[in-house]
């Protein structure tokens, strides 16, 4: 029932931003800020208890009432410590996004909070659904006012961007629906009970032909997400359009929603079929890194830049899921929450020099450091995180997946590594164009308010915990790992 | 007497009918689409009265008294909306009228 | 009977056939109104009076003194019908007939196919008429009335004479000219 | 003293938080206070560490400190442990004692800087990281600090980032660095998937049993490592980041380009030494690079005009030797060579330095001279490290390790003459520019206006250095000459005996071949640049000698190979695809269903009589079809 709360509190909290923003304007933001906090309270709470796992079993918290009966729904929610740590960064960047929203959005403040909270609750609902239907429900929920936030708040060339957004997640998510169906039916004729439950649906045995098909339903929706090369090119758009709360969620979050989709229903419902196409997947993987790397320093759009340098990223975490290995795995949870960090406060940067400068063209600034030194030592540290320096988290994470899938398939590792070095090109690229060189532009600007400064404060201190001390994170989701390897491992 | 032949009330039916049609697809003055519009219902009338009569039974006079119902209807919504179209554009030209057309 | 038949329907067709060619409205109708008499004197030989006499008043009375009504109103007169002359040149005439034309032989060719036969020619009579409204077409009839209420209403409200008036989702565009 | 090793590399880290968080409201004092005094009582630390070794007080001789569990799963565990021995001590106290004294000489050489807290959070952080590069118990906690002293590098050498050029040459270095550290890294991976462990010490127990000597799977291991190495001690071909970041503050030359940071590899190779006996091809690679190196990189020292540049030149080239004597299996010689270069260079650094600020920002060579009258004690200084470094004879520092260098390279197993000859090249060289530099800078006429002499703060750390640089040496002698063997000693816990083949000379031929050689080098410098300078201006004048010099000057031509062989082939792959092809791919749908939709819109006209007709054309269709069918 705990994990419930949230996610109602934050519906909630949308309406009333919504219902109370035409009297106040102000006190929208302050319920948005509250529903995130009491989302993050409860969370933390959860990993303040669970943090030795519970014996026996992966799953903290299973949450099931009837839904739909006759058809086999149920609104059935589960945690793990996967999922928890999840939620952890749901909440954690969900707040965040809260405040560096706080005075950027001064148009239908309230409707855009409301957006914004539906957008968390349906991304916090993917991460505990055990129904694949109301999994599917959660999927829809936070693509439908993610699509409002780039449509309505975001730059000049919204609309494109926010289109072909939603023309590629939703193409994805229609082909999971039908590859949900089919596994539904599929189920329902063998036992005779037809259910959309994950834990029923795990029981499936499938016929190989169907299994690819199916298989190739969930995979194209998570990869999209993911995103892989080639089907990437929503990201750098919508990235780059959206509003600054709009790229931190989806860098942050979104992404790792189709990690989370890849590492839950695939490896687990199809484990022979995910084994068979591993390598294929990690040389897509590896593609990604190098692809996105390439196109990263090619990009003079300091959004862009930063979306490809995700792709790039994200595909550190193919190549490591489809390793199978749990030095991999944990490496792939680590560069969720170090990506979704350090890429996320990027756009932060990004956003609030877009807010001074009124421009995202790098070529327009430079020597930023002597007007604003607090902002480049930020944007310092957290370009040398997104380009793997140790003591940060991010290094922890590509070393792991490294490490992990060096031992399954070592060229393919070393081709990765060389994303390493193009990592160093771009941010280094981006870091010279942007701060240092002589100064650009002429006027006074201000550096970090107080507000920006302790989001920057909050988010530093995390990237450098994450890197220094991510033993808690591995013991929480060491038993989740274990699991979805067990059940993946039939096919190994 | 000679009794008519169903077909031949039918022929005299469709033959009004697609006098209508002319009427609709020539005129441009929307007065005159709007008569061969009641042509063409009342050459559908006549068909469903002939109908009748054929099986003897009174469900085609009923039809017929339907399609008249619906006619008095549509006529009077109709002349509203030419008396509105006459004062804003000041003409009854129908193909000045493309408000609908794909931009 | 059949004398009947054929004459009222060689009327009928010859009436609808200078209703849509004549340039003037008011001509146009009172052909109209010939041809509506003619089709009532059809239904008359076909053993149908309840609706031979509906149509003389209805139609024939009510529908066209609406249409009289707005000729008025508009006071269509000699320039409509010089702009109609410009109108209708015979080249437009040429597509519509051949068209309907094409479409006139199928339907003959149709209506050929079958076995048709002849009409029993007796009269069905309005009792029999108002037994099977009121009996299994009742909700039918409610319906026909619902439309000629919303009709009425919507007669009412379009007709009214207000300044140009656009929806408001059409407004900002027509702001703008 | 166990239990204290974490303040070691934690007083820098926390020197750096102060500097970084509270150095905007710091005055100057306070400032030049934090960061150096931080540096300093970590050296004090240090020594108080060596001597608590010296006495033997730990018993084991490594001192092990467990900070605490960093990250464990699965079959991987990586703890945050320090792990000192007499080979880490070596590099702490070059780190902190050299380190504390560039950090006192540029409190007062930077003192002008806008930036001074930056510059001083910087220092400290690169001390912290260097230091953890030492004393890491496990390869990733090496990693950890082999790419905060990058990182570090990085930051100093683009320290005056206002300047593009300075930019530029901060991320050349880092990103050629990367490359080597990304070899090293693979490697990781390598020794991980082979071992199942990245303890230092337990590969290092189990390297030998696991693997047969000179196997594929170690050779590559080894040249990884190598690799590594190379990048970040700049030898060939990952050396031309080098000269170009001489861009950075001279106490940064001074610390990081030269005494500390560049040596690292030659740090990771004498740690990793179990694994690169076992690879005699790897040996024998690390000695090639090592004397192509020392000779490439000499040869564009000589020709320098900037007095940096030079000093660059001949660090990389003095690693070259480094690495030559690793090659051939002379540990504790190289060592020692690491640490006498520590002082005489860095002593040259900061002396070049005090010459640089005192002819306001000059660095030309020519457009300096006459400055053993303006500034005799620097001058003295520079003299003693310019002799280290030439080797002069029995006197200097760099002779005695230099001299074992040499040795080694014939006599050692791994050795052999084409090695000897490459080093005798390289001293004479060596002794050549030596002696050009002291001659330009110092002798003939004042050809720049001065500016004020240095302060005391500047020229005690010089003084110190002078004198280390001269006596460092007499610690470790020769065999023949005098049974003093102090700092292969120390260092024999950790490395092994050097190995001899035999049928060579006996030790004194070569000496005096190679005392003859350095001193025909110094001399021919002092030939050429004092006595006989007319000899110079004809060679320039002439077409071979100019093309050479042009040729050495531009270092081989390195840069502009990489230029056309890498960065424009990247550039033009990258600028092509700067629109991302998967992207036009997917707007050609769009724009096909655009097209589409504007050709089938026609019909979306607006004329009622056209939909009529529309009407009607689909009736006569449908029904026609039936009366067909």
């Amino acid at each position: 029932m705990i994990l419930v709360i949230p996610i109602i509190v934050l519906l909630l909290g949308g309406c009333s931003c919504w219902l109370s923003a035409s009297k106040r304007f102000v006190v929208c933001r302050w319920i948005a800020l509250v529903a995130m906090l009491a989302g993050l309270v409860v969370f933390s709470s959860l990993a303040m208890t669970y943090r030795g796992g519970v014996n026996g079993t992966a799953w903290l918290i299973d949450y099931r009432v009837n839904w739909i009966p006759a058809i086999g729904i149920s609104f059935h929610i589960a945690l793990d410590g996967l999922s928890l740590i999840l939620q952890l960064l749901t909440y954690f960047l969900g707040t965040l996004a809260v405040l560096c929203s706080w005075t950027e959005i001064r148009q239908r403040t309230g409707f855009y909070f409301f957006n914004l909270l539906a957008t968390i609750a349906g991304i916090s609902g993917v991460f505990i659904a055990m129904d694949l239907f109301l999994f599917y429900f959660f999927w829809e929920l936070m693509l439908v006012p993610m699509y409002f936030l780039i449509a309505i708040w975001g730059d000049s060339n919204r609309r494109y961007a926010s289109y072909k957004f939603f023309i590629f997640t939703q193409a994805g998510g229609l082909l999971m629906l039908l590859a949900i169906l089919a596994l539904y039916f599929i189920h329902g004729q063998q036992t005779g009970a037809y259910s959309f439950g994950y834990f029923d649906l795990l029981q499936t045995t499938i016929q190989p032909s169907a299994a690819r098909w199916i298989m190739s339903g969930f995979l194209v929706a998570f990869l999209v997400k993911l995103p892989m090369v080639p089907l990437h090119n929503w990201l750098p758009d919508a990235h780059s359009e959206a509003p600054t709360a709009g790229s931190l969620i989806l860098a942050g979050l979104l992404l790792k929603t189709g990690a989370y989709g890849i590492l839950r229903f695939v490896l687990t419902l199809f484990p022979e079929q995910a084994a068979a196409i591993a390598s294929w997947a990690m040389l897509m993987g590896v593609i990604g890194i190098i692809y996105g790397a390439l196109l990263a320093f090619a990009q003079t759009d300091i959004k862009r830049l930063i979306a490809y340098t995700s792709v790039s990223h994200m595909g550190f975490v193919l190549l490591g899921i489809f390793s199978f290995r749990e030095i991999a795995l944990q490496g792939v949870v680590m560069q969720m929450l170090a990506h979704g960090i350090s890429t996320g406060a990027l756009f932060l940067l990004a956003g609030m020099l877009k807010e001074r400068l009124h421009t995202r063209e790098i070529n327009k600034m430079g020597g930023l450091w002597t007007l604003m030194p607090a902002m480049g030592g930020a944007a310092m540290l957290f370009t040398m995180a997104s380009l793997g320096l140790p003591m940060l988290g991010n290094f922890i994470a590509e070393f792991l997946v490294l490490l992990g899938t060096f031992q399954v398939n070592s060229t393919l590792t070393t081709i990765a590594s060389i994303g390493l070095v193009l990592a160093a090109v771009y941010s280094l690229r981006m870091m010279q164009s942007v701060f240092l060189g002589p100064l650009a532009i002429s006027g006074t600007y201000r550096d970090l308010s107080l507000r920006e400064w302790v989001i920057i404060a909050v988010l530093s201190c995390s990237i450098v915990v994450l890197g220094l001390y991510p033993q808690p994170v591995m013991d929480l989701v060491k038993a989740a790992l274990n699991n979805i390897i067990h059940h993946s491992s039939g096919g190994i | 007497m000679m009794p008519v032949h169903a077909n031949t009330v039918l022929i005299v039916a469709a033959v009004l009918f697609l006098l209508g049609l002319v009427g609709v697809l020539t005129r441009k003055n929307i007065l005159f689409m709007l008569l061969s519009i009641e042509i063409m219902l009342n050459a559908a009338g006549l068909a469903f009265v002939a109908a009748g009569s054929k099986w003897q039974q009174p469900d085609g006079q009923v039809m017929f008294l339907f399609i008249l119902a619906m006619a008095a209807a549509e006529v009077s919504v109709a002349l509203a909306l030419v008396l509105q179209i006459y004062h804003q554009y000041k003409t009854l030209d129908v193909d000045a009228l493309k408000e609908l057309r794909d931009k | 009977m059949q004398l009947l038949f054929y004459i009222s329907s060689f009327i009928a067709l010859l009436a609808t056939v200078m209703v849509i060619t004549r340039y003037q409205p008011i001509h146009a109708l009172l052909y109209l109104v010939v041809s509506f008499l003619a089709v009532a004197m059809i239904f008359l030989s076909l053993g149908a009076p309840f609706v031979a006499v509906l149509e003389v008043i209805i139609y024939a009375g009510a529908i066209m003194v609406l249409f009289i009504f707005v000729v008025m109103m508009l006071n269509l007169d000699k320039e409509t019908a010089a702009q109609e002359r410009k109108w209708l040149t015979p080249k437009v005439w040429l597509g519509p007939s051949l068209l309907v034309l094409v479409l006139l032989g199928e339907m003959i060719v149709l209506l050929l196919k079958g076995n048709g036969s002849a009409l029993p020619g007796t009269t069905v009579p309005p009792r029999a008429v108002a037994l099977s409204l009121y009996g299994p077409y009742l909700i039918a009839v409610e319906l026909a009335g619902f439309l000629l209420m919303a009709g009425i209403v919507g007669a009412a409200h379009i007709g009214q004479h207000k300044k140009k008036h656009l929806h408001r989702f059409l407004e900002e565009k027509s702001t703008i000219p | 003293m166990q239990q204290y090793l974490f303040l070691i590399p934690v007083l820098p880290l926390a020197g750096f938080l102060l500097l970084a968080l509270a150095g905007k409201t710091m005055s100057k004092r306070a400032i030049a206070f934090t960061g150096t005094g931080s540096v300093c009582v970590a050296a004090l630390i240090a020594i108080l560490l060596c001597t608590d070794y010296l006495s033997g007080n730990s018993g084991n001789a490594v001192y092990i400190q467990s900070l605490w569990q960093w990250f464990q799963t699965a079959e991987l565990a990586v703890g945050l442990t320090l792990r000192v021995d007499a080979l880490s001590l070596v590099f702490i106290f070059i780190i902190t004692f050299v380190g504390a004294l560039i950090h006192v000489f540029a409190s007062a050489y930077m003192r002008a800087d806008r930036d001074y807290a930056r510059f001083f959070a910087c220092m400290n952080l690169f001390v912290a990281s260097m230091l953890v590069l030492v004393m890491a118990d496990n390869l990733v906690l090496l990693y950890l600090g082999w790419e905060g002293v990058g990182m570090c590098s990085y930051l100093l050498i683009g320290f005056w980032y206002e300047t593009a050029a300075n930019c530029r040459a901060a991320n050349k270095a880092f990103i050629i660095t990367r490359i080597g550290d990304t070899a090293l890294i693979i490697g990781i991976f390598l020794l991980f998937r082979e071992l199942g462990s990245l303890q230092i010490p337990a590969i290092l127990d189990q390297a030998p049993q696991r693997f047969s000597s000179g196997s594929g799977a170690i050779t590559t291991i080894a040249l990884l490592l190598l690799a590594g190495g190379m990048g970040k001690s700049a030898q060939v071909p990952l050396q031309t980041w080098l000269p170009d970041a001489m861009a950075g503050p001279t106490p940064v030359s001074a610390l990081i380009h030269a005494a500390t940071m560049v040596t690292a590899g030659v740090y990771l190779i004498a740690r990793m030494h179990t694994i690169f006996l076992l690879s005699p091809l790897a040996m024998t690679v690390t000695a090639a690079i090592g004397s192509i190196t020392l000779i490439v990189a000499g040869c564009s020292a000589m020709v320098q005009t900037d007095i940096k540049r030079i000093l660059a030149y001949s660090t990389i080239s003095q690693i070259g030797y480094m690495f030559l004597a690793l090659g051939v299996g002379a540990w504790s010689a190289a060592i020692f060579h690491f640490f006498t270069h520590a002082f005489f260079k860095a002593l040259l650094f900061l002396a070049a330095g005090v010459v640089i600020e005192y002819l306001h920002h000059e660095q030309d060579i020519f457009r300096m001279g006459g400055l053993k009258k303006q500034l005799p004690l620097v001058y003295y200084c520079f003299l003693a490290g310019a002799g280290s470094l030439a080797a002069v004879p029995l006197i200097s520092a760099g002779f005695y390790s230099k001299d074992a260098i040499l040795w080694y390279a014939y006599s050692a197993a791994g050795g052999n003459a084409i090695f000897w000859i490459a080093g005798l090249v390289g001293a004479f060289i060596t002794a050549f520019y030596s002696a050009r530099l002291v001659v330009v800078v110092f002798w003939g006429d004042r050809k720049t206006p001065v500016g004020s002499p240095p302060g005391r703060t500047m020229t005690i750390p010089l003084v110190i250095l002078a004198f280390l640089s001269i006596t460092a040496g007499f610690i470790e002698w020769p065999h023949n000459l005098l049974n003093v063997h102090l700092f292969s000693e120390w260092l024999g816990t950790v490395l092994p005996a050097t190995s001899l083949r035999g049928g060579h000379p006996p030790e004194f031929i070569l000496q005096i071949v190679a005392v003859v050689i350095t001193l025909s080098g110094i001399c021919t410098g002092y030939y050429l640049y004092f006595r006989n300078t007319a000899v110079l201006a004809q060679w320039k004048s002439s077409r071979f000698p100019a093309a050479a010099r042009e040729f050495f000057f531009s270092g081989w031509k390195f840069d502009a190979l990489y230029n056309h062989l890498v960065v424009r082939p990247f550039l033009f792959l990258t600028g092509i695809n700067k629109r991302d092809v998967f992207d036009r791919l997917s707007d050609g749908i769009v724009t096909f269903s655009k097209q589409f939709n504007r050709s089938l819109s026609f019909s979306q006209n607006g004329s009622l009589r056209w939909y009529v007709a529309g009407v009607l054309i689909g009736i006569l269709f449908i029904i026609t079809i039936q009366l067909i069918l």
